[in-house]
């Protein structure tokens, strides 16, 4: 009974951060292949999110208010990163590129420490923090937020990418660039778009963890790692199997800090980061395509 | 043509090169600050691990954003073996060199069949995990508490103590490691490197066998890395694990990138930017009537970065070269002659 | 005296049969040239001679000695060395610098004697450097030999590539559509070239879309076409082949 | 109804096509049939827009195209159906048909699904279909779906960039007859790059012969598949039309 | 091309004479003090509120007219909480700016680094952090002009063990954050525990980026503590400590110092009711008797950094203010700022210093000074501070 609590308790937890770098993971993965850039500053879009959440609820506004204005900021933010450093380097190098989106993650930091100080900030739980109690294990309504919302976002992309018409148009863009500008699509349009969606949904991760972990300049680091792992064992090129990947991440860290060492918590999802790049490049979840060679 | 004027054309240009180590010498005597002195120490250790990572970058190709874990091998194991088990400082270099290229071929050889920003993951991975190791292996390295008490460089009997001395000491292992790596790139080994580079199914198709060659090209890196790194242990006496973290590798790359990895000088220019900049930043920031903190250094620094790397995407030394370089005036000579020809 | 011998190579990707069943051989000191319209399959061909991937049916035997499923490296140490349909010269290297990377497999000096510069290492370089000279001089290259290879003319670009390719002293030389952005003068001149080296005992196979050449240079042609061998004989027989001219001219004979 | 006047375009600083002039008039099916590395799809690539051409000009009903970029271009009514089909393969068959209409799809929804049964009229197959992945599609289906995408654009001048390439030759000549019932019923200029002469040339009204990027022979379909220095330029018997 | 090249010589002549003008060309007429704090980069929560403390109290030495007649100057530099900008910093300080004494090291990696520059150049060293190395080093290595004014874990955790062991507590959980602050502290617990007869049952590490440590818990949960201890600073803590809650650890908690913060109060929302945890008296400074001698300081202190700075002062910017004071105390006793004096006054002449951190007694033999009497145990409740002793 003790063991099985236990075992609900970690997968709990796994579920609850794998949530959250799904979010990240996903905006990786929609910029990555929109753009060909691997956005280093990823995460810090969440703590831009989590951070501007807290300013303007404690302005007075009413949280939900105050999480769609913070999106839309980000959004924004997003849209003018792309125009003023990714856009006029997009035929860089790798490392130029790698480099650039780093010099930009520390402008975010260093602005994000001149607006919110140092200290963390905390945000309170979108509805009550008395836990839940399954098989002995706790789960949090937080925690529930988290899952729900990025099961709700992964639709909602979901929708945009097969649904709606601007949505297939990005992802024609990501399939086949050439064929996409044939049919009138421009890539520079559809870049200016997945990155401001992709910042959107790190905002959202950052203001869905921030009641959990409390908020501060410098939680995107740790976050944008993380959910790069999710997203290079799903694939890169695939939203759905990263979230799975962020899931999986989040399922592993929560497990080998239950069972080994929290100490070890970031190496061992590093070397299953590894494991994957080297015996499964393609990523854990590459289904065929209907791609032929 | 002989061969004479064709070596004369990538070797250092006597004239200039002469300049260029007369200044390196006399330089701490005309400048008698321990402080300055101690930037341009840091500036040679840097240059040491970039100059290595020009190798791989510039010239295999490959990207590395795990090289902190290299430099910190070699700061470990000249604490532990000279600091920890007594032996000369020259032993733990030794080690740090040997424990380095068995690492870097255990790593070398499955990411090398991975390729940009998947080869640029993995070698991070590496770095986080050498990075634990270094935290965690608490009995042999003190973990987080850090390591000190580590002492100073000593050979034959000199230590080098003083500031000066041991900017001698940096300055020349630089000087070596650029001479040895001059040759290097344009032996038949570096002209293997550049061809895949180039294009990597041609220099298969002339025999080059890419992994060696590429694991070659990481081990060479590996051991310059952490050849500073021994040496920066010996320098500041006291090391932590934190010291060589991912951020650290990413420092490295920021200096190989802004420096331009196509120049062999490029990573000892991107060691001098970087430092000078952080530096000056200190100085000018707070000029500008931002006096709060270092967050204002960060962001101009942040957009300092963003801005040379859009309009000079390739480095400095990168541009540079294509005016042809100031070390080897020959080229300038044969871009007579095309002249002419045409 | 057969030199390349191909024995009912085949290649599927996902089901898709690329190259059927093909067999042919190469003479020693020949010039045999691989044509057929667009998506035959020359370049499967190709790849799979030079390892780029393995054969999913069929073997390779070069001088009596089995070659498939090597890698590319491997083979170009066995002897069959290539040029590239879209030029693959290494742009930021000087003309001499490609050349003599082409000198690789002939030498054997290690980092540690590069590096430090020792007389074996200097004599060596010596060597290769002459070696390379004189084959820029052939290709009457020497005035460029210090320049970026990124900035000559194609023309040139391709000599370049070829002699890279020759100086390996391979026993066959594989070139894929080399005459390809060459204007008349060029294509001329690189064909006499081709003759000439022939001469000099090089065996040549040549993937090429411009006929007249194909006609003037080769003394054997294969013809492919959806993957399969249609035809094979000297330029003459070529020319009269019903099957070839249907291929061709595209026509609704099926062969 | 279109003109193009000595049109230069440049890979790099390779001239791969060199001062071309012709021009197609309206419900005019034109081919330009040539080897490989005569310079057709660049010529097509120039005048979409994909590679900007060095010099010359391309007017259609006295407006200028030649500097325009390719989302320009389309909207102004020239569709490329580009070579090897590029159909986005990840996609269901009825997304790539009206991605094709991207340009115009928010504006006049209802007639792009009208014409999206336009073109289920003319590929039956396709309409069977709609739901499966463009990439499981075979060879000419997916060839079907290129050209359905194409004129799901609502071309004035519809360019189809080797239309025939791995194809069986009955399929070839389904779509080689579908394209000339399109241009019955809607009026649809059409210009056609070809190696496969004989299909290309069989339902053109005239036809270009190109090599190493230049013109060097024109006339009507019929007069060229009867020449025998066409088949010389595609077998090299005889050097007689090199200039 | 030529541009950047200018640019470059420029940049390089422009260094050369900004590094080797003799900045403090006012010998004499100055007191030029160094400051090195981590106001950015991890360590920022302690070092934003040192430097500002410093920063505030010249301003207002200065405005009450320096010391006999002196101003005193203050160069202060972040150290981005990297170990090498703290080493060029205080070489910087040291040659360039011929700084009289240097306060600073918000972290006890950057202070370990700069304490041989400090040695070899015979300047009095005030450190703001909290290893026991910095002071009192195994390997007995030279500390002549080290001083410290922070609270060590020598000092901290016997405080901790003292409270354990009069509250029966003897089985208990330790669980730090994994950096040096939480490493230090488990090893300064692990060699004192069995004094005072206290046993860990569990001993974990966390992420100071955790976010969720639920996982870890169950562990420490099976184990059955009679209280937790928590050693970290005020984001980690209190996921740990709301975690602890939520899991349904129902024991006391005992936190480090590190999380006395309102931060803390606000990010563990509920959970943090009843949470104890050991620290200086600043933060229950309106709760002391009358007759506390740290009292109006501590007071005159609170106001004057909020009324500056709009929030309350943590000790980290204590220790910055004893630091300084201490300083400025040895300044006057040696009669100037001739820096063998100086440290030669700080080690003997500063008895009793009545400081924020609490009553320094520096010695020859103790360059800290500070008794576990300087700390006392505080709970949460209410949402505010109350001392429990």
């Amino acid at each position: 009974m003790e063991s099985l609590s236990q075992l609900m308790q970690l997968l709990f937890s796994g579920l609850t951060i794998g949530s959250i770098y799904a979010l990240i993971a996903i905006g990786f993965v929609i910029t990555y292949n929109i753009t060909g850039v691997l956005n280093f500053a990823q995460g810090e879009f969440a703590m831009l999110g989590a951070l501007l959440t807290i300013s303007l609820s404690s302005a007075g506004l009413p949280l939900y208010l105050a999480v769609i204005l913070a999106i839309l900021i980000v959004m924004l933010v997003g849209g003018f990163f792309e125009r003023a450093a990714i856009y006029p380097a997009r035929k860089s190098s790798v490392a130029t590129l790698i480099i650039i989106t780093i010099g930009i993650s520390f402008v975010f930091r260093g602005a994000a420490i001149f607006i919110w100080g140092t200290q963390p900030h905390s945000l309170t739980p979108f509805s009550g923090n008395s836990p839940i109690r399954i098989f002995e294990a706790v789960l949090l309504p937080q925690s529930l937020w988290a899952v729900g919302i990025s099961l709700a976002a992964l639709a909602g992309m979901y929708y945009f990418f097969n649904k709606t018409y601007t949505g297939k148009a990005v992802t024609a863009c990501v399939m086949n660039r050439f064929a996409a500008q044939l049919m009138g699509i421009k890539p520079e349009k559809m870049s200016f778009l997945s990155i401001s969606l992709s910042a959107g949904l790190g905002a959202l991760a950052g203001i869905i963890i921030a009641p959990i972990s409390g908020a501060s300049y410098q939680m995107g680091l740790m976050l944008g790692m993380k959910a790069f792992i999710a997203a290079v064992i799903g694939g890169l090129t695939n939203a759905p199997a990263a979230v799975l990947g962020a899931f999986l991440i989040g399922i592993i860290e929560a497990f080998s800090e239950g069972y080994l060492s929290s100490g070890y918590k970031d190496a061992v999802s590093f070397a299953v980061l590894l494991l994957v790049l080297f015996f499964m490049p393609n990523g854990l979840f590459s289904k065929k395509s209907g791609k032929r060679v | 043509m002989d061969i004479k004027k064709f070596t004369r054309s990538y070797r250092f240009n006597l004239y200039g090169i002469t300049v260029l180590l007369f200044a390196v010498i006399i330089f701490p005597f005309l400048v008698p600050s321990n402080y300055i002195i101690s930037t341009f120490i840091l500036i040679g250790l840097y240059g040491i691990v970039c100059t290595g990572l020009v190798v791989l970058m510039g010239h295999a190709g490959q990207i590395s954003l795990g090289h902190a874990a290299f430099y910190g091998i070699g700061a470990y194991s000249s604490a532990i073996v000279s600091g920890k088990f007594d032996f000369p400082p020259l032993a733990g270099v030794l080690t740090g060199i040997l424990i380095a290229c068995i690492v870097a071929l255990l790593i070398g050889i499955p990411s090398f069949k991975l390729k940009e920003h998947y080869l640029a993951l993995a070698t991070l991975g590496f770095g986080v995990i050498v990075f634990t190791f270094l935290k965690e292996w608490t009995s042999l390295t003190g973990g987080l508490n850090g390591f000190f008490g580590i002492p100073p460089f000593e050979v034959a009997g000199f230590s080098f103590t003083t500031d000066r001395s041991f900017y001698f000491l940096v300055w020349a292992v630089l000087a070596f490691g650029l001479w040895f790596a001059n040759n290097l790139i344009h032996s038949r080994t570096g002209r293997a490197l550049k061809s895949i580079h180039g294009s990597e199914s041609a220099a298969e198709s002339i025999g080059i066998n890419l992994m060696t060659s590429k694991l070659k090209a990481l081990i060479i890196s590996a051991v310059f890395a952490s050849v500073a790194g021994s040496l920066y242990a010996h320098y500041i006496s006291f090391i932590n694990p934190q010291l060589f973290e991912v951020m650290t590798s990413i420092v490295f790359l920021i200096m190989v990138v802004i420096g331009g990895s196509s120049s062999l000088w490029g990573g000892l220019a991107g060691a001098i930017i970087y430092v000078w900049l952080v530096e000056l930043l200190k100085d000018w920031v707070p000029l500008l009537g931002f006096s709060t903190g270092g967050e204002f250094e960060i962001v101009f620094f942040g957009v300092l970065l963003v801005v040379l790397l859009i309009f000079k995407p390739e480095g400095l030394m990168g541009s540079w070269k294509e005016r042809k370089s100031l070390f080897s005036p020959q080229k300038k000579k044969v871009q007579d002659k095309k002249g002419a020809a045409l | 005296m057969n030199l390349l011998e191909i024995k009912n190579l085949s290649k599927d990707f996902g089901g898709v049969h690329a190259v059927q069943d093909v067999s042919f051989t190469i003479k020693q000191e020949s010039i045999t040239a691989l044509i057929g319209p667009n998506g035959a399959g020359k370049t499967t061909v190709f790849n799979m001679i030079t390892g780029v991937f393995p054969p999913s049916d069929g073997t390779i035997i070069l001088d009596t000695k089995k070659i498939s499923n090597k890698k590319p490296h491997q083979i170009a140490k066995e002897g069959i060395t290539r040029t590239f349909q879209n030029l693959q010269l290494f742009a930021d290297m000087t003309v001499i610098e490609n050349i003599m990377a082409g000198m690789h497999l002939l030498t054997k000096t290690g980092v540690w004697k590069a590096g430090l510069r020792l007389t074996s290492a200097k004599r060596e370089e010596q060597y290769i450097y002459d070696k390379s000279m004189e084959w820029l001089k052939k290709l009457n290259l020497e005035q460029e030999a210090y320049l970026p290879a990124g900035t000559l003319s194609y023309g040139k670009q391709r000599l370049v590539e070829i002699g890279r390719a020759v100086i390996t002293q391979p026993k066959l030389i594989l070139l894929d559509e080399p005459m390809a952005g060459l204007n008349h003068n060029e294509s001329a001149k690189l064909a006499d070239l081709l003759l000439d080296m022939k001469k000099e005992g090089n065996t040549f196979l040549l993937v090429e879309h411009d006929m007249e050449i194909v006609m003037r240079v080769a003394d054997h042609i294969v013809v492919l076409d959806h993957g399969v061998k249609i035809a094979e004989g000297t330029p003459d027989e070529i020319q009269q082949n019903a099957s070839v001219i249907a291929a061709y001219l595209g026509s609704e004979v099926t062969v | 109804m279109i003109n193009v006047h000595n049109l230069s375009v440049n890979h790099g600083h390779l001239k791969i096509i060199k001062e071309i002039s012709f021009s197609v008039g309206k419900g005019e099916i034109v081919s330009i049939v040539g080897a490989n590395g005569a310079g057709k799809s660049t010529l097509l690539g120039g005048i979409a827009g994909i590679y900007p051409p060095a010099s010359g000009s391309i007017r259609m009903e006295d407006e200028e195209l030649a500097m325009k970029n390719s989302v320009a271009i389309v909207c102004k009514g020239i569709t490329l159906v580009p070579e090897r089909r590029q159909i986005f393969d990840g996609l269901t068959v009825e997304d790539n048909l009206i991605l094709g209409s991207y340009h115009r799809y928010s504006k006049e929804k209802k007639q792009c699904l009208q014409d999206l049964e336009m073109v289920y009229d003319y590929f039956p197959k396709l309409a069977t279909m709609k739901s499966r992945l463009g990439g499981l599609l075979s060879g000419g289906e997916q060839q079907m779906l290129a050209i359905g995408r194409g004129l799901m654009a609502k071309p004035k001048l519809l360019m189809l960039d080797e239309p025939s390439l791995g194809l069986a030759p009955l399929i070839v000549r389904d779509i080689m007859n579908i394209l000339v019932q399109l241009r019955n019923e809607t009026g649809t200029s059409i210009l056609l790059v070809e190696q496969n002469i004989k299909a290309a040339l069989s339902i053109s009204d005239r036809g270009f012969v190109l090599e190493r990027g230049s013109i060097v022979l024109e006339g009507e379909a019929e007069s060229l598949l009867q020449n025998q220095s066409v088949r010389d330029a595609y077998l090299g018997t005889s050097p007689s039309l090199q200039k | 091309m030529k541009k950047w090249v200018w640019l470059f010589v420029m940049a390089l002549v422009l260094f050369t004479i900004s590094a080797c003008s003799d900045s403090s060309s006012g010998e004499g007429d100055e007191i030029i003090i160094g400051g090195i704090f981590s106001a950015s980069g991890p360590a920022a929560p302690l070092g934003k509120g040192e430097m500002d403390t410093v920063k505030m109290l010249v301003d207002k030495v200065n405005e009450d007219g320096g010391i006999d007649g002196k101003k005193i100057k203050l160069i202060s530099y972040d150290d981005k909480s990297d170990q090498n900008e703290a080493v060029l910093s205080m070489k910087k300080l040291i040659e360039q700016e011929k700084v009289h004494a240097v306060i600073g090291g918000t972290i006890s990696g950057n202070t370990l680094a700069m304490i041989p520059l400090a040695e070899k150049s015979e300047i009095p060293f005030i450190s703001l952090a909290a290893s026991k190395q910095i002071h009192n080093p195994d390997d007995k290595s030279s500390r002549k002009w080290v001083f410290k004014t922070a609270q060590g874990d020598d000092v901290v955790i016997p405080k901790v063990l003292q409270y354990l062991k009069d509250e029966g507590l003897t089985k208990i959980a330790w669980l730090n954050v994994a950096n040096a602050y939480g490493t230090s502290g488990h090893t300064e617990f692990a060699a004192m525990a069995k004094e005072f007869g206290i046993e860990a049952v569990v001993e974990e590490e966390f992420e100071a980026t955790v976010t969720d440590a639920k996982a870890m818990l169950t562990r420490v949960k099976k184990e059955k503590p009679q209280a937790v201890v928590v050693w970290g600073t005020a984001q980690e803590s209190a996921v740990i400590t709301k975690n602890i809650r939520q899991i349904g650890i129902d024991v006391p908690i005992i936190n480090s110092h590190g999380i006395g913060t309102k931060q803390f109060i606000e990010l563990a929302g509920a959970e943090a009711e009843g949470i104890i945890f050991p620290i200086g008296r600043l933060l229950v400074a309106d709760q002391l008797s009358d007759d506390d001698k740290q009292k109006e300081k501590l007071l005159t202190y609170q106001k004057d950094y909020e009324a500056e700075f709009n929030a309350p002062p943590s000790t980290f910017g204590g220790h910055s203010w004893d630091a300084f004071y201490l300083l400025l105390e040895a300044i006057k006793k040696a009669n100037g700022t001739d820096p063998e004096k100086v440290r030669d006054a700080l080690e003997k002449d500063t008895g009793g210093f009545v400081g924020i951190s609490g009553v320094f007694n520096i010695n020859e033999k103790d360059h800290n000074g500070l008794s576990k009497d300087s700390l006392v145990m505080v709970k949460i409740k209410d949402g505010g501070w109350v001392i429990n002793e």
